[in-house]
């Protein structure tokens, strides 16, 4: 909220005071209080001054560059009064983005990796626990392809499971007990988190059918047992499927 | 005073009890070395051991030795909540403390609480609660800032995101000097009930401070101070 | 020690020190046969010294009342959140009488509150049965239809048990529900009487009830004059029930007085500040 | 603390009002709000106080009890807080809630207390090794609004100040156990000299200054705060840091001065007050109240007075009898005695007529 004074009422407020230029009068985002602020000058402000060049280790709070519109802090780094510090052990990768003219400074670290909550718009693997009609619940143990800890809970509801006909779409037909299904994190919600397997990628990853098989799926629909060939209707989501794979040479 | 009484109070009242007779409280400086009593200078540091990793399936786990003081820190990844704790925008912290036998003071979890509620950043990892869980196994004087020091080691372990790595330290002084480091004996020694200590002003300050930022997480301080 | 001196403090007339609860000696028992008089200096159909007010703590977050009531030396204070959405937690317990209104109730008495100081905080045996008992008492008085669903929260903390503090309590959770505006269909006002020696005495201090006197506390609805609760320990005759029983009627006829002459007091207040606004537009 | 949430918009208004020094209330930075302290709240206690500033409003109340004092202090007495928090003050302290918020309290007050300057805790020894005053001060807050430790210390200070305790007037030998003997007279009594106390400034961080007596609302949006233990003398008892936020080691020094400038100005008045509800009590006694504090006589001095006999004690509680340093109690003269007050007649057991 940097809103900086425009020139023609400076006179008003600096009457006495010596007009030397490199000041300008910015009121202070804290304060509230108009405050003399030295002008930085815009034209070095695109090259990155650097503490800690690429791949250097780096423990948490040490400084690894000058935070402004045209860097910023990714991930396993925070910003804090312009200045972008590092929040993990790790080695420090930059990545440059010529289109949006933005450099992203992270920390990364190799072994472990670091815990990713699963936030809005992230993809997520988990296994149904239990269906009602109106929701399936299911515990989150995969974020993209981070291994999580510990299982989060989230729920699908009825109207988030296909886009195409929204209200002809059914737990009972789309879900089984078990399954590990692929969603999106769409809110943060009160306990659990609510997911939707809208898009054509997402649903049914595999399942296994009452005979104790993997099922192998016939159409985006219907998932079939090879050794019962007992006819299961799911969600299946359009991914390479890893049977297929499998099955490809043969 | 004649009291004709038997039982060996007589003794008792004297001025010794018998926790005095066990362990003398010996001054704080040894006159003739003019060193402490273990032979160590005024502002030098007892030796410091530092170990990560020590426990493998938890997120980040830490031992760390301040001479004989012996603290183990383990943090447990951040969990889901379980239903009984209201929603929270941000992550939380629990923290529990245990001794190998014996007391822990219970303003140790709230400050230790605090201290990490201020380091970690804890809008990384919202609707979820980290679990630090810290075990002293000897406590020979400034245990505190070793707790904080191991804490601080295993949330950098874990790959927690964090604002700084978090150093403790405690510092005892008599109104004379400022002794680095105290150990139990010294604390003991030290007793601030004692009138003229506190004319002159002791006390002893227990500091959790970010090197790189130089803020303090963690401060506290027991005894008199003057101006 | 709330209210102001001002403020719907109604006393009735008091002949003995303020620190009465150090009981003199030397007043023995055939001071009582003959002059009549009890040990702290009451005739036996008086009452002690009752201050009453409404609204103590500025509760103006969140729609709450309280009260402060005074018999003597026993205090009571009680607030109350007045009927607002119940809490998920209690809320599936009340999903079955989904027409009455769920009230939570917390009796707590302060540890300086009896002469011995007890340590242990709330939740013992003896506030969780006061919990209930007052509880019981208050929802017979509800107006339930009026607001389902809802939920009211009532706190009642006993600050210095003095002889009477069942009937102080109630009476400072009447108070404190009328200030909260929870809808109550009568006032319920509560008064305590003992027998001692032939003759029947009202309104009992923690001394007199010390020596074996028998308590009965009774609390009633003040228009339709029906019982709520009676309670009653120690040994009393039954010969000698129906007075004592008539004596705490109209003990509590006389508290029904102080209670709605400080609930005019309160409401003349606003009363008295709408006049002003009105006053102030007009000219 | 109880804590209410505001808005952005609020808090935003709060810190940049406390950076040009106006509160939301129109007081400046540094300014304390007038407070009202009450005196002889609960009459069955040894000294009870009344704290209302604002919305805090805190009755604290100190009861003497005669215990045994530690093993490891064996000459001093004992002095425990017990904070209460009532769910009069929000619906969260019901049951278990207010646990944790107590817990801290007591904690700072106990390492505040701690000292040997606060309180001359050799004087409350009766017997060393065997018998000592005990003082429980029970704080219960009633209304939890801002600033809520400060309070409570001004209210222990106070309370501690206006604690009466019973004199001490002989001992007496029993098996060659020495039991104190205490004074019947009500009016005997002697003070604690509380001069020393400390009172505890707590300095909430509003945005980058400190605020002295907060309110709830500059509570709410501050992340941590101070709690400095200040003497009258202006020394630093104790310092706390509550709360998630960090402190610059620099802005630590200027805080630790601020708050021992406004500790000896709270102590002064505070003082004050003390003396004017001694001042009072005197009037409503005997004119002749000996001045000043008392000086309770010591061990040595007490056994000296007495000449040691080994006296049996009469197992039947003496109810009436007078107390003789030296009397022999006898059993058929306790039974005259009690019948002299027709203990045994029927009238006063069964409660009939």
């Amino acid at each position: 909220m940097n809103s900086s004074i425009s020139t023609e009422n400076k006179s008003v407020a600096g009457e006495g005071i010596k007009e030397d230029e490199g000041y300008e009068w910015v009121i202070d985002e804290e304060e509230g209080v108009p405050k003399r602020k030295k002008i930085e000058d815009r034209t070095k402000v695109r090259v990155l001054n650097v503490q800690a060049n690429d791949g250097t280790f780096v423990m948490p709070g040490q400084k690894l560059a000058v935070a402004n519109e045209y860097f910023e802090a990714g991930e396993g780094a925070y910003e804090f009064a312009n200045v972008i510090y590092a929040a993990i052990v790790g080695k420090v990768c930059i990545e440059k983005f010529p289109e949006q003219e933005l450099t992203v400074v992270s920390v990364k670290r190799k072994g472990k990796a670091p815990f990713i909550s699963p936030t809005i718009g992230s993809i997520v693997t988990c296994t149904v626990v239990n269906r009602t009609y109106g929701l399936a619940r299911c515990l989150i143990t995969h974020v993209e392809d981070v291994e999580l800890d510990d299982t989060m809970r989230g729920i699908i509801r009825r109207e988030y499971i296909t886009d195409k006909n929204r209200d002809a779409a059914e737990i009972q037909s789309s879900f089984g007990v078990g399954d590990i299904i692929l969603a999106r994190v769409v809110g943060i919600g009160e306990g659990d988190f609510i997911m939707s397997t809208s898009e054509d990628a997402l649903g049914v990853a595999s399942a296994t059918s009452p005979a104790g098989y993997q099922m192998i799926p016939i159409d985006w629909t219907t998932m079939e047992c090879p050794v019962s060939k007992a006819r299961v209707s799911r969600k299946v989501a359009k991914i390479v499927q890893p049977q297929i794979l499998k099955s490809e040479p043969s | 005073m004649e009291t004709t009484s038997s039982n060996g109070t007589a003794s008792k009242l004297k001025g010794f009890s018998r926790a005095d007779l066990l362990n003398p409280k010996l001054p704080l400086i040894n006159t003739e070395t003019g060193k402490r009593q273990d032979g160590r200078d005024i502002n030098e540091v007892r030796p410091v051991f530092v170990q990560t990793g020590i426990k493998e399936e938890s997120r980040g786990s830490s031992y760390v030795e301040y001479g004989r003081t012996k603290v183990i820190c383990v943090v447990q990844g951040p969990r889901d909540l379980s239903k009984k704790i209201d929603f929270s925008p941000t992550g939380l912290i629990s923290v529990d403390i245990q001794t190998v036998g014996g007391k822990v003071p219970e303003r140790f979890t709230t400050l230790m609480k605090d201290a990490l509620e201020a380091i970690v950043i804890l809008d990384k990892f919202p609707k979820a609660i980290l679990e630090v869980h810290l075990t002293i196994l000897e406590d020979s004087g400034s245990a505190l800032a070793a707790c904080i020091t191991a804490a601080g080691l295993a949330l950098a372990d874990g790959g927690i995101p964090v604002f700084d790595i978090m150093i403790g330290s405690t510092l005892l002084f008599d109104g004379k000097q400022y002794y680095f480091d105290p150990t139990r004996k010294e604390l003991d020694a030290l007793d601030l009930t004692e009138q003229e200590i506190n004319d002159v002003g002791g006390g002893i300050i227990t500091l959790g401070c970010m090197p790189s930022r130089d803020q303090t997480c963690l401060l506290t301080f027991e005894g008199s101070k003057h101006q | 020690m709330f209210c102001t001196q001002g403020a719907g403090s109604h006393s009735l007339p008091v002949s003995w020190p303020e620190t009465y609860g150090k009981m003199s000696r030397q007043t023995t028992v055939d001071n009582l046969w003959t002059q009549n008089i009890r040990p702290d200096g009451r005739s036996p159909t008086e009452m002690r010294q009752i201050k009453c007010s409404m609204g103590v703590f500025d509760k103006d977050k969140g729609g709450g009342g309280s009260a402060y009531f005074q018999i003597g030396n026993t205090k009571a204070v009680a607030t109350v959140y007045g009927p607002h959405e119940g809490r998920a937690s209690q809320k599936k317990v009340g999903a079955a009488n989904q027409d009455k209104m769920t009230v939570n109730f917390e009796y707590s008495s302060a540890c300086f509150s009896t002469n011995d100081r007890k340590t242990s905080t709330k939740a013992d045996r003896k506030s969780m049965e006061m919990s209930c008992r007052l509880k019981s008492i208050m929802d017979n008085v509800f107006v339930h239809h009026l607001s389902e669903g809802s939920q009211v929260d009532i706190y009642i903390e006993l600050i210095q048990d003095d002889g009477g503090a069942y009937a102080a309590c109630i009476n400072a959770v009447t108070l404190a529900c009328i200030d909260a505006g929870v809808p109550l269909q009568d006032f319920v006002v509560a008064c305590s009487a003992t027998m001692a020696h032939g003759i029947p005495m009202i309104d009992i201090s923690a001394a007199e009830k010390s020596t074996g006197m028998p308590e009965l506390t009774l609390g009633i609805l003040s228009k339709s004059k029906e019982i709520v609760v009676m309670e009653q320990n120690n040994l009393l005759k039954l010969i000698y029930f129906s007075d004592v029983l008539n004596l705490a009627l109209d003990g509590c006829q006389r508290m029904l007085q102080v209670l709605e002459e400080t609930c005019y007091h309160k409401f003349s207040l606003l009363q008295r500040v709408i006049e002003a606004n009105l006053r102030r537009e007009r000219t | 603390m109880a804590e209410i949430n505001l808005s952005d918009e609020e808090k935003y208004f709060i810190i940049v009002g406390v950076a040009q020094d106006i509160r939301a209330d129109g007081r400046a930075r540094l300014d304390y709000r007038s407070k009202e302290i009450e005196a002889n709240v609960i009459t069955n206690a040894h000294g009870s106080i009344r704290i209302k500033l604002a919305e805090t409003d805190v009755i604290i109340a100190t009861k003497v009890e005669l215990g045994s004092p530690d093993e490891d202090k064996p000459e001093l007495g004992k002095l425990e807080f017990l904070v209460d928090c009532s769910p009069l003050a929000s619906p969260e302290f019901e049951g278990r809630g207010g646990d944790q918020l107590s817990e801290t309290i007591c904690g700072i007050l106990t390492s505040s207390y701690s000292t040997s300057g606060a309180i001359d805790m050799k004087s409350l020894c009766i017997v060393p090794e065997k018998f000592c005053y005990v003082i429980n001060v029970d704080i219960l807050v009633l209304q939890c609004g801002g600033n809520l430790l400060d309070v409570i210390a001004m209210g222990c200070k106070a309370c501690l100040g206006i604690c009466e305790i019973p004199v001490v007037t002989g001992l007496r030998f029993d098996l060659g156990e020495p039991t104190p003997v205490f004074t019947t007279d009500e009016y005997e009594f002697t003070y604690l000299d509380v001069r020393e106390a400390p009172v505890v400034v707590t300095l909430p961080r509003v945005g980058r200054y400190f605020v002295i007596d907060a309110t709830i609302e500059e509570e709410s949006c501050s992340k941590g705060k101070l709690a400095i233990g200040v003497t009258s003398k202006g020394d630093i008892t104790s310092i706390d840091k509550i709360g998630r936020c960090c402190y610059q080691l620099r802005s630590l020094a200027a805080s630790i001065k601020l708050a021992a400038k406004v500790g000896q100005g709270l102590n002064k008045v505070l003082l004050e007050k003390i003396e004017s509800i001694k001042s009072q009590k005197k009037q409503l006694i005997n004119p002749d109240f000996p001045e000043g504090y008392i000086r309770r006589k010591t061990y040595k001095e007490l056994v000296a007075g007495v000449d040691v006999k080994i006296v049996r004690v009469a197992d039947v509680a003496t109810v009436f009898a007078e107390e003789f340093p030296t009397a022999t109690y006898s059993k058929p003269y306790l039974t005259e005695k009690l019948n002299q007050a027709n203990f045994f007649s029927s009238d006063w057991t069964s409660g009939e007529d």
